[in-house]
């Protein structure tokens, strides 16, 4: 990892041909230079918007589910509603957020210039994804508005088959987002592979760049399953073909197997970013090199490996052969053991670094903490005998929330306020940005621990209603969401009011030593001004700071003696 | 063959985009773009290949006596159509290369034509299996299967033929698997005979030939379009790289009809 | 086909990762890196069209023959067989990136995959099934 | 090897754990009531201090390093350390696996013992439908709770009408699903005699959260006695009265109201004698026949402004029975003409609704 500079001679267009001040946000205007825009920096701010407004929507629906069952029984809405919010929520959450979140949004923003490249490989492709995701998004709204579905996220036959309500509609959205998924992922494949710039090997690749790598890999060979899944779903439904309705000879669990196969990797489409963005923040924020770099880099491809071996441990008591359970439970602890080496490298990343507790970082620290109980939760759930009492209660609630929010989101806030002065050349208030992210952290757990406890203690998930004896956990996880949305829109507050009066970033306000720090903050719309100087991306000895800048320079590289 | 220079627009068909360096790169980039969509295209009807052999290993019986139903021939016959489609598109691939490119359009036409063949006699199976009511799951009309077979047994052309050798092997794999009896079954047309839940043959015989089927057609409107740019001469020896592209996707629609075609016509 | 040699040439060093050519050489290459086609053969393509309609036939033949269980097998040999040629020759994957044909592959390990554990839970728990259970449909 | 991993896994619960030999419930878990809620405890309290440990270890050091490490000026330097030890990593790699195969090899045990019934188990046939549990006991009788003997092995036998429906006991820590088309088993071991809760805990529509019940464990040799009191409802009690117990076992209840309210079907108030309005426009008098018809064939005459999801109890019901239904719901209609002697008839059992008149 410790190799001289090489230059990128021929990328400079030459900053001389550049108006001053001008940028990939303010290059062309008009409704068009966005929509039908080839550049991979808007394509990426476009789905921030779109994904932040459906977290939004996902989250008023998840403030209705919490609201609902501050009591038992009828409190603002009847079983039906309920069972129509906490679907919608799950699925919006899970299809139209997490899923494209961090690699759709923030992938696509850094990542060629993590390459130093002036685009993806094929960025039409890229708008196309885009494109695709509104129309997905579009028709999940409709399907919302023409009255929803209650079948849960799951879609479990035969509840779904036969229960009334927008089923066709979700589930086409379903597979429409899912080609948008796999768009996303092809590209990343082909750019990793074909626009490194020469002399940039595997081993020289910021993480993130391994990490999204990984999750590619998953989005191709597990998405197109879901996408059959959800076509046979439908016909299942509109012509009754009888594969996975039991009323007509077919077999329900196969449906499980089906959904699964898709949609367990697919939790580590979610967290696989989440863990590049951590691996990237960790070490920048430490200012040191990250511990362990192999290691890590083969934990995200064994990771997107194993996590296809493990989908039946969602199926455990679901009349699954004893013989597939437990093979199913030994692999799960499989996808663990890569888990668990990353959290160690990071730790040992911090160990004798520099560390700034800059709101990235503290978001970053956060998702250690919840992660890691996110995931020592899941040892619960992957042991047979407990998860035959845990299975469908809140502490899996709870174990996927912990995951999921506490995990990916927090991932997901931490690249943004990250990279925020980069997309949007804006500084943004740490002192505000910290309390946001305090106050969420705090929210969070009052949220879901309070569901581990009613969980292994006998409240079941997806109930309206519940007995008398869970009302104070509920009552406590209630009020605990409300912290946890204030703190999202503290944090929320911070962000616009950088957009509208944050002072102007420079161009490496964090000492990051990854190649997009070196186009300007905002990069201008081939990225790159100048040459891009090739460096070991966790070397930070080449990088001072600059009180007049406010932010970090390059020394000549060759200067620095370390 | 014209020559390259004749056609004013064909110079500016091949450009490298501004964020590739080489035209090899670029190259190379839509080719990697395409396979990795073919992995996804095998995993989509993985899906469905999986869903076949559940139901083919666990009943067996439903797949000997379904089977019967469908026509061999007509199933042989579209197989060799898009076999031949596939040796036209490759050498459409090959002519493009060189340059040839009044036989590249040639050979797309006849590719094009292949696959409406194969739509043809996809239809005319459609339609047999419509007329009398073998359909997919709840619409398929166990009363008129017992008509049917009654009346039509003997029909070569259409129905399953009386096969002794079959009858006994049937009752034989019948036999060695011991299932209930209620869902003994010879391979033969004793309407009495027929074994339980044989729509979920069908149920799954039309959800992979119409995916299947889906596409073909797919395929064949990139077809039209390479045809189209082929005819406004936009292909030459440094541009092909649709052809080749669009050549990948219909030897993939091929190469999945060439297990569809004996698992689900020539079942024994 | 001096073309074909190109995409296995060495490549330096640090590049090298993963054994394979994939990727690179496009930066340093010394044309330029332009296009390198590399047309098959007329009688290569004509020679396997003929062999596939021959696998055909063999196919139908094969189950005229009771084979017993090895009926299905034989058949989804030869329709390997045929999808390999297919594959190595129409669609050109003998003289490509072997990046590609790694992807081809694992796409089918990965179907096998899912069909494997599928089959093997659904054969394990067939004796919990109500035989020819299917009320909504009138047999 | 076997035998080591064995004992060792058979050993290290009991020494770590001497105090969960039976306890109410806990921070964590509710009270346990069957063999099998032990064994799982253990389990879920050894990866509890597991995740204990491997949490205050992660946390512990990532609180330390931040405040031993702060940067204090923005251009502070990290101290050199190096940038990986292979014997490190090794040993954060090798920890994790070992404990991932104990927790692997703890969790079969338990699921093994847990999935393969005693022989002689006593038999019950469960069927879940949309929303209420049927439990069939071997002399035919058929409960709305569940009731079982203590310290004897109960093999559930359980199947679905309609979607999936999932047991659970939490008191004993069992589930299973139950499947429409097929029979999925589970099995426990009551030991202390009480009442618990059983819940669904597979999502199946808008009555998924009321579709729990109980289990009563009792006494030993009270459940015979239990049976066969329970089991000769028209022996003991008037029809009308045995029909409202009826009602509720079959799970009318749970989509006609008797009070009057709204439901999935038509409320049973008032409903005998009065005139309905079907679908396809007909005026019909609800008398006996009618009633029988919609026990029996609930598809042949649909209400106007219900949707036919009524399923048929045809074979699941006995004349007798379907006439005490009947004799039922003329004792909850005005119309049923002065029948004196129903009018008084009164429920016997908790929970059938007092407001019977
Ligand atoms: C981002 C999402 C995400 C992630 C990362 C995970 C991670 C894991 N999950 Fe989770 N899971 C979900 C999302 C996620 N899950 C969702 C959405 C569901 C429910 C879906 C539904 O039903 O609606 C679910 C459900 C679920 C179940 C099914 C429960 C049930 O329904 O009965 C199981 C069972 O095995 C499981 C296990 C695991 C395991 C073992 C991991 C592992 O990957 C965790 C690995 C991490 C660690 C182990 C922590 C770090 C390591 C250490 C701190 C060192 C110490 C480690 C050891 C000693 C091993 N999960
Ligand atoms: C990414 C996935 C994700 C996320 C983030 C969340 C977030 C939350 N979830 Fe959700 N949840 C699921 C995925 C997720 N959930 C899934 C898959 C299910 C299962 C569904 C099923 O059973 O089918 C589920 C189920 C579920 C249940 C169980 C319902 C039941 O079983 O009956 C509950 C109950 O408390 C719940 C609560 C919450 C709460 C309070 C939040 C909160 O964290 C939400 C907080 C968010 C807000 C309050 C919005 C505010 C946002 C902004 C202001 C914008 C901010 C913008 C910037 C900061 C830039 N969720
Ligand atoms: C899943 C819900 C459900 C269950 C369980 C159920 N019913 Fe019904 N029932 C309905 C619905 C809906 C209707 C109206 C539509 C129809 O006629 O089928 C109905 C109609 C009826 C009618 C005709 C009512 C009228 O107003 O004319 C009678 C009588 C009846 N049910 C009796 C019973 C009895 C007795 C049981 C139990 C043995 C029972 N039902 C169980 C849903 C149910
Ligand atoms: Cu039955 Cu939930
Ligand atoms: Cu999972």
């Amino acid at each position: 990892m410790n190799t001289g500079a090489a230059t990128i001679a021929d990328r400079s267009n030459g900053a001389a041909g550049r108006p001053h001040g001008e940028n990939y946000l303010n290059c062309a205007s008009g409704w068009r230079s966005w929509l039908f825009t080839l550049d991979h920096k808007r394509i990426g701010v476009m789905y921030l918007a779109a994904i932040l407004f459906s977290f939004f929507l996902g989250g008023i629906f998840a403030l209705l589910v919490r609201t609902e069952l501050i009591s038992p029984g009828h409190t603002i809405m009847d079983a039906d509603s309920y069972n129509r919010a906490f679907t919608l929520h799950g699925a919006i959450m899970t299809f139209l957020f997490i899923i494209p979140g961090i690699p759709a949004a923030l992938g696509n923003f850094v990542l060629p210039l993590l390459l130093g490249a002036k685009d993806v490989a094929l960025p039409r492709l890229n708008l196309a994804s885009f494109h695709i995701y509104a129309i997905g998004a579009v028709m999940a709204v409709a399907a919302i508005l023409l009255g929803g579905v209650d079948t849960g996220w799951t879609f479990y036959t035969p509840y779904s088959t036969t229960t009334s309500g927008q089923v066709v509609m979700v589930t086409l959205a379903v597979f429409v987002l899912g080609f948008s998924s796999i768009f996303t992922g092809i590209n990343f494949i082909v750019t990793i592979h074909k626009m490194r710039p020469a002399g940039m090997g595997w081993f020289r690749m910021p993480l993130m760049l391994w990490a999204l790598y990984a999750t590619a890999i998953i989005q191709v060979l597990a998405t197109p399953v879901l996408a059959i899944t959800v076509l046979l779903l439908v016909a299942e439904r509109v012509l009754g073909i009888g594969v996975f309705d039991p009323a007509l000879g077919g077999d329900p669990v196969l449906f499980q197997h089906f959904f699964w196969f898709y949609s367990h990797p697919a939790v580590y489409i979610m967290i696989l970013p989440a863990m590049g963005v951590i691996s990237e923040l960790i070490s920048t924020h430490s200012r040191k090199t990250i511990f362990g770099y192999r290691a890590i880099a083969y934990s995200s491809i064994a990771i997107a490996v194993f996590s296809f071996l493990v989908w039946g441990h969602h199926m455990f008591v679901s009349g699954q052969s004893p013989l597939a359970t437990v093979i199913f439970s030994a692999l799960t602890f499989s996808v663990s053991i890569p888990s668990a080496v990353k959290v160690f490298n990071w730790l040992a990343t911090m160990y004798k670094g520099a560390i700034k507790l800059e709101t990235p970082m503290v978001y970053a620290l956060s998702f250690i903490f919840l992660f890691g109980i996110g995931g020592l939760t899941g040892l619960f759930l992957a042991t047979l005998a407990t998860d035959v009492h845990l299975h469908d209660s809140y502490f899996v609630v709870a174990h996927f929330h912990y995951t999921m929010m506490g995990g990916v989101v927090i991932a997901f806030l931490a690249g943004i306020f990250h990279w925020w002065p980069k997309m949007f050349g804006r500084l943004f208030s740490q002192k505000w940005g910290n309390i946001g992210a305090v106050l969420v952290f705090a929210g969070f757990n009052l949220t879901f621990f309070s569901q581990f406890v009613m969980g292994s203690k006998g409240m079941p998930r997806r109930y309206y209603s519940y007995p008398p004896e869970f009302e104070i956990y509920h009552q406590l996880s209630t009020y605990g969401s409300y912290l946890l949305a204030v703190g999202l829109f503290v944090a929320a507050g911070v962000l616009l009011h950088s957009l509208l009066a944050g002072r102007r970033a420079p161009a490496n306000p964090w000492g990051s030593a990854t190649l997009e720090w070196q186009a300007a903050s905002p990069p201008s719309h081939h990225n790159f001004d100048g040459p891009v100087i090739l460096t070991d991306p966790y070397d930070y000895s080449g990088l001072v700071w600059d009180a007049e800048e406010q932010g970090f320079v390059r020394t000549a590289h060759e200067e620095v003696v370390r | 063959m014209a020559s390259v220079a004749a056609n004013p627009r064909y110079e500016g068909k091949h450009h490298l985009a501004h964020h590739f360096d080489t035209r090899r790169q670029q190259f190379d980039s839509h080719k990697l773009a395409m396979w990795l969509f073919l992995v996804t295209e095998v995993l989509m009807f993985g899906g469905l290949f999986c869903a076949y052999t559940i139901y083919r290993a666990s009943h067996p019986e439903i797949f000997l006596f379904a089977h019967t139903l469908l026509d061999k021939n007509l199933g042989a016959v579209n197989t060799i159509v898009l076999l031949f489609s596939s040796f036209t598109m490759a050498w459409a691939v090959r002519a493009a290369m060189l340059g040839e490119r009044r036989r590249l359009s040639a050979l797309l036409a006849i590719t094009l034509l292949c696959g409406f063949g194969f739509l043809g006699i996809k239809a005319v199976e459609y339609n047999h299996k419509w007329q009398h009511g073998f359909l997919w799951g709840q619409h398929f009309a166990y009363a008129e299967l017992q008509d049917y077979l009654a009346g039509h047994g003997t029909d070569a052309a259409t129905g399953p033929a009386p096969d002794p050798a079959a009858d006994a092997h049937a009752a034989a794999v019948m036999a060695e698997l011991d299932l209930a009896a209620a869902v003994t079954v010879a391979h033969g047309h004793d309407p009495a005979l027929i074994p339980r839940n044989v729509h979920i043959f069908f149920g799954i015989y039309f959800v992979m030939t119409g995916l299947h089927g889906i596409h073909v057609l797919a395929g064949m409107i990139v077809i039209g379009w390479l045809l189209r740019r082929s005819l406004r001469g936009d292909f030459g020896t440094r541009n092909y790289t649709a052809v080749d592209l669009g050549g990948l996707y219909w030897h993939l629609v091929d190469l999945i009809w060439i297990f569809l075609f004996p698992l689900l016509y020539l079942i024994h | 086909m001096p073309e074909s040699d190109r995409s296995h040439r060495p490549l330096p060093a640090n590049r090298a990762v993963f054994g394979t050519t994939d990727t690179d050489s496009v930066h340093d290459e010394p044309g330029g890196g332009d296009l390198h086609p590399h047309p098959v053969p007329l009688w290569m393509l004509g020679g396997v069209f003929a062999t596939l309609v021959v696998l055909t036939v063999l196919t139908v033949a094969a189950t005229y023959v009771d084979l017993g269980r090895l009926n299905v097998w034989v058949a989804l040999a030869i329709a390997a067989v045929k999808g390999t040629l297919v594959a190595e020759i129409f669609m050109h994957l003998h003289w490509d990136r072997p990046f590609h044909r790694i992807a081809l592959l694992a796409a089918v390990a990965f179907v096998a995959l899912f069909i494997g554990i599928a089959m093997l839970d659904r054969v394990t728990y067939l004796p919990d099934l109500i035989p020819g259970h299917a009320p909504g449909v009138q047999q | 090897m076997d035998n080591a991993a064995h004992r060792l896994t058979g050993l290290l619960p009991a020494v770590c754990f001497p105090f969960l030999a039976q306890l109410p419930d806990t921070f964590w878990m509710p009270s346990q009531a069957s063999t099998t809620a032990r064994e799982v405890d253990v389990v879920f309290y050894l990866i509890y201090w597991i995740s204990v440990v491997f949490f205050a270890l992660i946390v512990g050091l990532m609180t330390w390093f931040v405040v031993r490490y702060r940067r204090r000026r923005p251009h502070d330097a990290a101290q050199p350390a190096p940038a990986h030890s292979t014997s490190l990593e090794i040993t954060w790699t090798a920890i994790p696996v070992i404990v991932s195969v104990l927790l692997f090899i703890v969790g079969f045990k338990s699921y093994m013992n847990m999935v393969t019934p005693p022989r002689g188990a006593y038999e019950i046939a469960v069927t879940g439908q949309k929303w209420n549990w049927l439990f069939t006991y071997p002399n035919g009788h058929i409960s709305n709770e569940l009731h079982v003997p203590v310290d004897r092995p109960v093999l559930l036998t359980m199947t679905s009408e309609d979607v999936i429906h999932s047991l659970w006991i939490p008191a004993f820590r069992v589930k299973m699903d139950v499947v429409p088309g097929r029979y999925n088993r589970t099995w426990f071991e009551a030991h202390t005699p009480g009442t618990y809760p059983l819940l669904c805990t597979e999502y199946c529509g808008v009555g998924h959260a009321d579709m729990l019940t109980t289990v009563t464990v009792h006494p030993s040799g009270r459940f015979d006695t239990w049976l066969e009191a329970a089991s000769n409802l028209f022996d003991t009690l008037p029809p009308a009265e045995a029909g409202a117990l009826l009602a509720r076992r079959l799970g009318c209840v749970a989509c006609h109201s008797v009070d009057g309210a709204g439901g999935i079907g038509p409320s049973f108030v008032d409903l005998y004698g009065s005139t309905v309005a079907t679908r396809d426009g007909k005026q019909l008098l609800a008398d006996e026949n009618y009633i029988r018809r919609s026990i029996v064939d609930p598809m042949a005459e649909l209400v106007a402004g219900y949707d036919p999801v009524m399923p048929t109890y045809a074979g699941r019901i006995k004349d007798q029975e379907i006439t005490g239904i009947i004799a039922y719901l003329k004792s909850l209609s005005r119309h049923a003409g002065g029948d004196a002697e129903l009018e008084t008839a009164a429920p016997a059992e908790p929970g059938v609704p007092t407001e019977v008149r």
